[in-house]
């Protein structure tokens, strides 16, 4: 059984088709790269997959339940977790709060626990703050943990945005575009970190990514997106030397060349 | 965690300490000199001081205005006149802006920092029952001049009015309506917003009801609205003798405007709520003819009234409404029971201002009945005619059983 | 009788939408819920009231030199109270904006009294029979004035170039600073044409209501926000719209049910309207971009 | 040495700092601008009064059932609204403040636009100051809890915090229903302090003035809220030697308040970092500087102009 499996997913807004009947399956423990040039549907595919758009037709499972339909924070809650494309960090919250709300789907305290002192509560509380500190550390921002969020390097709050998904304890992280706007030192660390995510903690990473040498340097197998319709997958040297691959990135740029002149 | 906890709460509790420190620090010297023991309010040869309780500034502005534009002409009179037990009142001037808590705040202030002898005001019943709650805790007079709906005086004996109470007059004017226009079928108009209006709407539906005329339809309005068009439209229909609208005097303007551009020629009659020259400066003609009943007549007055009336053209260069006159009565009827008691201490001549009989004021004769309300007799009834309230009838009336 | 409700419900709705237009505009370019916008527009009426009462101007000049004054007085606000927090988030904005409505209404009710004061008779009235309907000239300029206006406003934001860095404005004010629009200045100017606006339906509401006191901003800017919202933020003839609604269901509201209900009434439609339509009548779709 | 008008204002303080918190929370720390809080505190105050003048129930049993009634409307009023953001929420809930006021001038059992007279004076300094420390107690617990920081995350970003599991609409509910009940209570406190309320006594402005004492405080910060609380009460107050000057100079003072300081007196600042402030003997002008927070988020609807 596969961990995540998309089958037939359709996705339309308006007139347009974001994703045409596309099937995915990524197995337990690997980790799996999704390309595409612009606008070929693959954060769309991510939205899909984390609840924020329900499919116009076509099912996901995960873990074998079916979960298109149900709301992003269930989800959530059932182990997928995700970082997003321009950051989204809790910006006048502090490194180390941001992540504890990623602990929110591994707590339980209500209103009336958290307004009755108890010593549940007391232990939850230091279970969270422990356990934020881990993946903190674990991202090398442990020392910044009191420091706003949105004072941070570009690259500092890329980091974080994963160790607030990695509290969740996910099954599978999907990470969207984690290298984007990052200085070749800073991919070769996410480049690392990805890998250690998936080798300490054994957890599925789901990548989209722009940058070839990120994708085809980290990823076990790559599914390539051409809009919205799933042209190739395998693993990085074979889509690399997949005729269709070359056309929509290459030849779909000399054609837009020719036009630009 | 616990101690952390208990730090920032004192932390807390010490900020709310070092804010209210300020404030209670703020007028020492003031302070420091009216902490003497309350006796020497009493005793001394200083002024008598009277608060005035009304809004300044905010939506019921216009009334507290000019019952204190009312209090003033009195005290300027009585302090020529030599003062009271030979010292001159002062009259301590705070603005609520018609806002209960800061009622109560003014309230406060007067009984306990200014140690008024009496408070004068407020022109609204709500703002009336606020106050009186701690002027009866704090044992000081409080003359309400303008509040006329139920529930007032009961507060305890501290407490008086100098106004027209409406479950006298609402019967009396009802019974009038009755035998000498003929009125069968009325409309009725209530500004529900306005808890004058829906007390005196109230007495007119039971009264009404007694004396046997049918209301054909009931309207509301709200203080403050501009738009009536729909509520005469539906009056125009309703084919009624007239319309009663115990309402203000600015909403009473606007919707005889509306009235009479929609062709409903049928009169209105209201209380003393809308005893003003607004009445004509804002409605242009659309007026003419509506009835006010009230116990100040600016038309056919006696020599005080007359000398009122002069004065407040001659001062403010207005025409005194329903708001100048009972707070000009008010002071006087301060004043005069001081005089009987021969005293400015509230415990004592409140006795002698519940005893209170037939003091001639610039709204007619004024008795405290035995229950505290006043009676005010006889009513008048103007009717609007050019730039003028002019006497229509004088409805004798009599204290309730 | 249903059709004379429908024309005062149009003319009410034509107020409205007056008041609306002005505070739609401001409200879409900078953001702000403006509370002072009702007391710009008591102001403006002001002017227009001093200008034909106390110095007999005709109603025309008074009309355009209250405009001029009053849009003045929005640029002089603009500069004093709200250019400083343009960088603060929308909530401190709307405070400083209570605190301007707060100056102005107690300003003009020390200096004029709380009274509330009738215009002299500048507009000579005649009126149009249609069977049972009668409509006055009054009624008739205050439509023909909104739907002026609206037009007038839309063509602005729409076809000029003022209107294109307006709207650039309102999307990315950095970006638009980058194209090299001066920022400020376009937000000044909104503000101007706004206060503008807003002392255009003072005087012709003052005028036909006969009435102006210093507190007739607080319940017009309420209206004119929920006319705004319901019509869709931002949208001009969203404004338009969505005052005439609120006239309609006013008067309508109070003729056919309970008139003591009439703002529960119009607040209830308003809720429905916008669980339907969360982003009002005319408003575009939120996306919440991911 | 405290005086009688002194304590009424400590005690109007107090009423008004536990309604503002109540704000704070749904406001401040959610993120969801509320315009219509002063209906909830009507609720709360008809709720205790109509108990105490119809069933003559004890004063702390209609203190409660003002805040439980005051919460529920705060359940009702979230439920279907709170699908709605930024200024489309906030002219909802105005409407509710709005539905609430006349609803209470046309019914038969809060006395209409009469109001409702003779109310049992109960309240008194000690008693505000007991329900002012839970509130504080309450909300500090609530906003270094779990749930707390679920919130915060919903004001930052509602998007992100859905994707991290939270459940956002449930806990704006749970925002709306605590704010209301402490507005509920504050208002069963001013019932039985005042004697007497009138449904226009918890008009727009009401809600207003609330909001200003969080904004002009800082919203989310306890110390700030209660600071803006006191201001906003005592400045009216301090300002009367003004006499006729007075509203127009408060006007000018909130206006220059918020030029001044635009994320508040204290904005940005906990009471820990505040706690943590006094120990290390820190500044603590830099400490608010240092967490001063812009809030774009809140009511922010792109939606340009057409």
């Amino acid at each position: 059984m596969a961990l995540l499996e998309l089958k037939e997913i359709t996705m339309q807004f308006g007139g347009l088709t974001a994703v045409d009947h596309l099937d995915l399956r990524l197995e337990e423990g690997v980790i799996f790269g999704l390309i595409g040039p612009n606008g070929a549907g693959k954060t769309t595919v991510f939205n899909l997959v984390t609840g924020v758009y329900k499919p116009t037709s076509g099912s996901i499972y995960f873990k074998g339940e079916r979960i298109d339909g149900k709301p992003p924070y269930s989800i959530t809650a059932m182990g997928i977790s995700r970082t997003f494309q321009n950051i989204r960090i809790f910006k006048s919250l502090s490194a180390l709060d941001n992540v504890k709300i990623g602990r929110h789907c591994k707590s339980s305290m209500n209103l009336f626990h958290s307004v009755i002192p108890g010593p549940f509560t007391a232990r939850e509380e230091r279970d969270i703050e422990e356990k934020s500190m881990e993946y903190l550390r674990m991202v090398g921002l442990e020392h910044k943990k009191d420091i706003l969020s949105k004072n941070l390097p570009y690259g500092e709050q890329r980091r974080l945005e994963i160790a607030r998904a990695l509290a969740c304890e996910p099954k599978i992280l999907l990470l969207d575009e984690p290298a984007a706007g990052m200085n070749r030192q800073e991919k070769t660390e996410i480049m690392d970190l990805v890998r250690r995510i998936r080798d300490t903690l054994g957890v599925t990473v789901f990548l989209v990514e722009h940058d070839m040498k990120v994708v085809m340097g980290v990823s076990e197998t790559v599914a390539v997106l051409d809009y919205g319709k799933k042209i190739c997958e395998g693993t990085p040297s074979q889509v690399q030397s997949d005729e269709r691959v070359i056309e929509a990135y290459l030849g779909r740029r000399a054609r837009r060349t020719r036009k630009a002149v | 965690m616990n101690v952390k906890k208990l730090i920032s709460l004192s932390i807390a509790a010490l900020l709310i300490v070092s804010v209210t420190a300020g404030c209670s620090g703020g007028q020492p010297t003031q302070k420091s000199a009216e902490q003497k023991p309350p006796e020497q309010k009493l005793a001394d040869t200083g002024p008598i001081k009277i608060g005035f309780l009304g809004a300044l500034t905010g939506n019921v502005a216009s009334y507290g205005i000019n019952t204190l534009k009312g209090m003033k002409l009195a005290v300027e009179e009585i302090n020529a006149a030599g003062g009271v037990l030979g010292r001159p009142l002062e009259i301590v001037i705070e603005d609520n802006r018609g806002d209960k808590t800061e009622i109560a705040n003014v309230t406060k202030k007067f009984v306990t920092r200014d140690k008024v002898a009496a408070v004068i005001g407020d022109p609204t019943t709500g703002g009336t029952k606020v106050a009186a709650a701690i002027c009866q805790e704090n044992k000081t007079v409080l003359v309400s001049a303008g509040a006329v709906g139920p529930g007032v005086v009961e507060i305890g004996d501290y407490i008086f009015r100098d106004v027209v109470i409406d479950p006298i007059a609402v019967p009396a004017v009802v019974k009038w309506l009755k035998d000498s226009l003929k009125w069968k079928r009325v409309a009725l108009i209530v500004s529900v917003n306005n808890d004058y209006s829906v007390g005196q709407a109230k007495l007119f539906e039971d009264a009404l009801k007694k004396e046997g005329i049918e209301i054909a339809i009931k309207e509301s309005i709200q203080d403050g609205d501009t738009v009536f068009t729909s509520q005469v439209t539906k009056i125009k229909k309703a084919n009624v003798d007239g319309m009663i609208a115990p309402i203000y005097y600015t909403e009473g303007a606007l919707l005889m405007i509306e009235a009479k551009k929609q062709g409903l020629n049928k009169v209105f009659i209201g209380g003393d709520g809308l005893l003003s020259p607004v009445l004509w400066e804002l409605a242009k003609g659309a007026t003419e003819g509506c009835m006010v009943f009230a116990g100040f007549s600016p038309d056919e007055p006696d020599e005080i009234t007359k000398k009122f009336i002069d004065k407040v053209k001659q001062v403010y260069n207005e025409e005194p409404d329903m708001f100048h006159a009972q707070g000009y009565d008010a002071v006087y009827l301060v004043a005069d029971a001081m005089k009987r008691a021969n005293s400015a201490d509230p415990s004592v001549f409140k006795t002698a201002l519940a005893q209170t009989k037939d003091l001639r004021g610039v709204c007619g004769v004024l008795t405290i009945l035995p229950n505290r309300e006043p009676l005010r007799t006889p009513i008048n009834v103007l009717e609007v005619k050019g730039q003028k309230f002019a006497l229509k009838a004088r409805v004798p009336v009599t204290a309730p059983q | 009788m249903f059709l004379t409700q429908l024309v005062h419900g149009l003319t009410l709705g034509a107020c409205y939408a007056l008041i609306a237009l002005g505070y739609s505009m401001v409200y879409g370019i900078i953001g702000l819920i403006n509370f002072a916008h009702g007391d710009i527009y008591m102001l403006g009426s002001f002017f227009a009231l001093y200008l034909t009462s106390v110095v007999k101007m005709k109603i025309a000049p008074a009309f355009l030199i209250a405009m001029g004054l009053t849009s003045l007085v929005g640029l002089v606000i603009e500069r004093v109270a709200y250019k400083p927090l343009r960088r603060s988030g929308r909530l401190s904005p709307l405070i400083s904006a209570i605190g301007v409505s707060i100056f102005l209404s107690t300003l003009l009710n020390m200096y004029m009294g709380p009274q509330t004061r009738g215009f002299p008779d500048v507009i000579t009235e005649l009126q149009v029979k249609l069977g049972e309907i009668v409509i006055t000239t009054t009624q008739l300029y205050i439509v023909a004035m909104s739907i002026a206006l609206m037009l007038l406003l839309r063509h602005i934001v729409m076809r000029t170039r003022v209107g294109q860095a307006m709207r650039a404005c309102s999307w990315d004010r950095e970006v638009a600073s980058l194209m090299g629009i001066n920022v400020d200045q376009i937000i000044a100017l909104t503000f101007a044409i706004g206060s503008a606006l807003a002392a255009a339906a003072g005087v012709m509401m003052g005028v036909y209501f006969n009435a102006w006191w210093p507190l007739m901003g607080f319940s017009a800017g309420i209206k004119a926000f929920t006319a705004a919202v319901l019509g869709g933020i931002g949208s001009i003839p969203g404004a338009m719209l969505g005052g005439v609604v609120l006239g309609l269901v006013e008067i309508l509201g109070s003729a056919y049910l309970q008139s003591s209900y009439r703002d529960a009434i119009s607040f209830t439609i308003l809720i429905i309207v916008l669980l339907v339509r969360p982003s009002g009548l005319l408003g575009r779709k939120i996306e919440q971009k991911v | 040495m405290i005086d009688a008008y002194t304590i009424q204002i400590l005690v109007v303080f107090g009423i008004n700092a536990i309604m503002a918190l109540g704000l704070n929370l749904i406001t401040g720390v959610t993120g969801q601008l509320s315009l219509g809080h002063a209906g909830f505190m009507s609720v709360g105050a008809y709720t205790a009064a109509i108990m105490t003048l119809r069933l003559h129930t004890p004063y702390v049993l209609n203190l409660l059932a003002a805040g439980v009634v005051a919460g529920l409307s705060g359940v009702v009023l979230g439920f279907p609204t709170l699908r709605l953001y930024g200024d489309y929420l906030a002219i909802a809930t105005l409407g509710f403040g709005e539905i609430v006021r006349v609803l209470f001038l046309n019914l038969e059992i809060t006395g209409g636009g009469l109001g409702l007279s003779a109310i049992p004076s109960k309240t008194n300094l000690a008693v505000v100051y007991a329900c002012l420390g839970i509130t504080l107690y309450v909300m500090s617990k609530i906003q270094k809890s779990r749930v707390g920081r679920a919130l915060m995350a919903i004001r930052e970003d509602e998007v992100a915090a859905i994707a991290m599991g939270v459940n956002s609409t449930s806990l704006k509910v749970q925002a709306f229903a605590v704010g209301a009940f402490f507005a509920g209570i504050s208002g069963g406190l001013y019932a039985h302090y005042l004697t007497y309320i009138n449904p226009n006594d918890f008009g727009f402005m009401k809600s207003i003035d609330s909001l200003s004492m969080v904004v002009l405080g800082g919203m989310g910060s306890l110390p700030g809220v209660l600071l803006g609380a006191a201001v906003l009460t005592y400045a009216p107050e301090k300002l009367r030697f003004l006499q006729n000057y007075r509203m127009i100079c408060y006007g000018a003072f909130l206006v220059f308040m918020m030029v001044f300081r635009p994320n508040g007196l204290l904005g940005g600042t906990d009471l820990r970092q505040l706690v943590k402030a006094s120990f290390k003997g820190l500044n603590w002008g830099a400490m608010a500087k240092q967490g001063a927070r812009t809030r774009e988020g809140i009511g922010g609807s792109k939606d340009g102009i057409a």
